[in-house]
């Protein structure tokens, strides 16, 4: 096992990212999104060589990061990589309907996978002002979603978020279509602190899908404001591998940001 | 317009603090006017109550030394119009009491943490927000760059939040297909105010980085735009490269010469962010009483060059070293 | 005198816009206009040094040319140039009504200054297909027309153009305002190989200004089709003095366009 | 984007005829695709009454060898869609019978003439014509590539004619103004063709000159964008300056090595037109016997490589000086 035995929960959840994403997407990573970033090099590195994937802020194709710079808007994202568009050309991408894989966050996650980073509580007079949704109503334009979190708790995981910043599955099956969106295209995975989930194809609620090592069903549980539906496969989440950290101590994250924020 | 590669950086040649006139203007008869302003003669450019546009992305690019001489001059009742990702330069400004109605996508720290006198007035219910995202603010400024009135999103841009709360999403329905299909107001601020790497006298500009939304912002602006720079480049040194130029120099009204105007942001390709400084004014902002002994400590009575000898010579080049 | 005697029609419609033209303005220089390119940068060089000029298709401001390139889509355009946006970009500064100064032509140019690049007789079933409108229409967001033709005879200029290309004053007073378009924007200036015009503020029709040396006033009436304003100052055209010329020759068209196509 | 000045005339060392596959690609375990095909290959991805968009500006950038392959390969009934400026790459389409209609705002050889076959058959009667303009084609290509549906203008922008000839062109309220704005329906062409200086085998080009609205069509077209190039360039040599990369190799599908790939017509930054051989052209075309002899001489039945010849190694070897 060596040293797959002493990895980060950023490390793992990036690894995690990676291994769900399919050769041959274009992939989207926006503000504050380590985990994503690493993920979509790693998985280039490993399975997914035609992946492309657009460092948000300033627009650069398939960057080779080596360090991983502490923002999308940071100009030396652009090492290696293979061009460069304004954040304007980006959104022509994402409202055209192009990006297939986008990677979101929120201070709200509900069980359809609707994402809030705009209030807790009354929208005119908040208990907590997030910043703001930045690009995430472009979700509605967007194939598949990857959410991840390193707060998997019950502030973040909600019964219904207070505010819609990005969709996800709305109020349940049907509420896409009703709106234009096609059904089968949304939120597809849920990588946290504790656990994987994905969505149920027939009613669209979140559900669990393996474990994080060392993490108990009851924990996850008790750290989710909702009912997971659970299946009867229950599997733990495999650790990051030997090949995969290497790729991402040596030949990524050589600054070492993902065992930082751990 | 980006410059990653080493032979891109810029020429200690482009640098003299006193530029001739070149050439080109010496051959006519007429002296072609200048651009170059002061830092007090550019802000004063702004009334209270304007709308003005702040640019860079997050914490680069942002024009930080002309936003704390907007306080130091006590500009009030401002209208923000901010970029998709914005940071301390529209905190700064809430906090300090300029700012009556801010329209945002997005106003926090990235990974250092969110906004702390934005949540404060937010929370309070004492700002004005309206609500926006990223496709509202490109779409907005590029329709008000064109003159347009709106942007009219693709089919299938619905079912979030902010178009619900935020006046200047509007529906209309296309006659030839009779779909209805969301719309985007265009942006159009009073003043733009952006921050790049260089500039020469005559407005020509150059991003060492993206130029994010700062070229929209300046062409969607009514009445002034207004380029502030770490570094003045001459006229020879804009026609020896034109390709350079990210921002033309007819449509920018003052240029204000102003090394080190991002920091505690990032100039791209000139310098990194200022995590220390930055942690510690979020640290202090997380009371109002903190945040006043902030604004007393590095705002108000100081010039930018007692702002640069504040946070020390030493440190900016160690910035400088790091930020390419 | 000397070589002020020996110049050609294209440089002395050269010297006319450049004569005309304000400091300060901005002007934009479409396709094929070797006159208004080289009068813009001869306008720089003798009394609008604030004058900013765009070569049209590369979008290239104030450049040096020295050669005059064969066209303004042409690279070697940039030489010496400020900056260069894209086509695009030029356009949001002309729709927006950011542009002071247009060139332009017509195979055909009536009495209120409107302009026709399509055709000539009926629209289905032309007699003659013109090339197009090209950037014509955006005249209707221009602040200042100038026209410019070396073939100042009764084909071109007619009563009525068979197509509005760009509108000038349309029907003549009251038109543009009709259309929401100020009365006192739209053509000022005509330059042609036989003489110059411009239009009367009252009646908005074309106005003989100055006849070109040796250019009798029959002559000009004979080759345009309709009855031409005659002012009581009917004066004759300066002829290029010596310093104007060796700009055009030695500093602009060193390579005598202007010479060549006469 | 622009490379204007010496030191970024392209290097002998990217020039390779056969490129290595870069390091990045060695090592993963799957191969990354490669988007290299032969000229034959690329236009038999267009089917007969296609909407194909063309890019280049008038002279400059024309794809002139894959429109001489797409009539030798007869493709029949397609609908044209021009930049604002189109010349030879339509009046030889036209000419050959492949076109069924054009959206044109401007179809002529500037100084040079007016364009004899887009003429002849206009006066006949036998092509439809949607009169267009400069406005409708970038606006109408701009919304294309957002997805959106149309694009309103400004006010004022009235009184035209070809808004009443082109059935793209209809009015719309403004539901919080109640005026009426012209609009221009966006334009999404099936296929996008433009020509550049250079492209990796990935897709990644780069115009050594002006991108004209070739990004923007290539954003636009709904199922295929075709590049052809004067030069292969190693993806390694994309890496080391990612700035220069004009129109990004994910939205591109094939990449076609077409060497003087723009004659007569220019490829900025490379070689000239050749007036000689355009005057040529426009004097054998003004009649239709004339033409059928050029297109045999020069189109039909001709490889790339076998027209170069014909044209003469000389010849060209002028026009790439002359041109830069």
């Amino acid at each position: 096992m060596g040293e797959s035995e002493s990895y980060t929960i950023p490390e793992l959840i990036t690894v995690c990212l990676s291994r769900h994403m399919e050769d041959g997407l274009l992939a989207i990573v926006g503000t504050a999104s380590y985990e994503p970033a690493i993920a979509c090099r790693l998985a280039q590195m490993t399975h997914a060589p035609n992946l492309t994937w657009l460092f948000g802020g300033i627009g650069a194709a398939n960057p080779k990061l080596k360090p991983m710079p502490p923002s999308t808007a940071d100009v030396r994202g652009m090492r290696g990589a293979e061009s460069a568009v304004g954040i304007d050309e980006i959104d022509d991408y994402e409202l055209a309907g192009k990006v297939d894989l986008f990677f979101a966050g929120g201070i709200q996650i509900d069980r359809y996978g609707n994402l809030n980073l705009v209030c807790v509580g009354d929208y005119d007079r908040p208990r907590l002002r997030g910043p703001g949704s930045v690009g995430l109503p472009f979700l509605s334009r967007v194939k598949k979603i990857f959410i991840f979190t390193r707060a998997h708790n019950r502030r973040t995981f909600v019964e219904k978020v207070d505010f819609v910043s990005g969709v996800g599955y709305l109020d349940g099956p049907g509420s896409r279509d009703r709106l234009g969106l096609k059904e089968d295209e949304g939120p597809a995975l849920v990588v946290t602190n504790l656990a994987v989930m994905d969505f149920d194809p027939g009613s669209k609620r979140m559900r669990l899908k393996s474990l994080h090592p060392g993490v108990s069903l009851e924990k996850v549980v008790e750290n989710t404001g909702f009912d997971l539906l659970q299946t009867s496969n229950l599997s733990t989440t495999p650790p990051p591998s030997d090949e995969e950290l290497r790729f991402i101590r040596e030949e990524i994250d050589t600054e070492g940001i993902l065992r930082r924020i751990a | 317009m980006f410059r990653g590669d080493e032979s891109w950086r810029p020429r200690p040649e482009g640098l003299a603090p006193k530029e001739r006139l070149s050439e080109e203007s010496m051959s006519v008869r007429t002296e072609r006017k200048q651009k170059l302003l002061s830092l007090e003669e550019a802000v004063s450019l702004i009334p209270s109550g304007s709308a003005v546009a702040l640019g860079g992305l997050g914490l680069y690019g942002a024009p930080m030394g002309f936003v704390r001489e907007m306080i130091r001059q006590r500009i009030r009742d401002l209208s923000l119009i901010l970029s998709p990702g914005a940071s301390m330069q529209a905190d700064l400004l809430i906090g300090a009491g300029c700012v009556r109605e801010v329209q945002c996508s997005y106003i926090g720290f990235e990974d250092l943490g969110l906004a702390p006198n934005f949540r404060r007035v937010a929370e309070s219910g004492k700002l004005r927000i309206v609500d926006s995202d990223e496709a509202h603010v490109v779409f907005g400024l590029r329709a008000g760059a064109a003159g347009a009135p709106f942007f009219p999103l693709a089919e299938g841009m619905a079912g979030f939040d902010v178009a619900r709360v935020n006046p200047n999403y509007f529906p209309i329905q296309d006659p030839r297909t009779g779909k209805t299909h969301l719309c985007v107001a265009a942006i159009n601020p009073d003043v733009a105010v952006i921050h790049v790497g260089q500039c020469d006298h005559y407005g020509n500009a150059r991003h060492l980085g993206s130029r994010f939304t700062d070229l929209l912002m300046a062409k969607a602006a009514k009445k002034k735009r207004i380029v502030t720079c770490d570094e003045m480049i001459d006229l020879s040194a804009t026609q020896k490269e034109p390709h350079l130029t990210s921002v033309p120099g007819y449509i920018v009204d003052a240029v204000v010469h102003l090394p080190y105007g991002c920091h505690p942001a990032s100039s791209p390709g000139l310098y990194e962010r200022d995590e220390q400084h930055l942690r510690s004014y979020l640290k202090r902002s997380a009371s109002e009483e903190g945040f006043r002994q902030y604004l007393e400590e590095f705002v108000l009575g100081l010039s930018p060059a007692q702002y640069a000898e504040k946070i020390g010579q030493e440190r900016l080049r160690l910035l400088s070293q790091r930020g390419t």
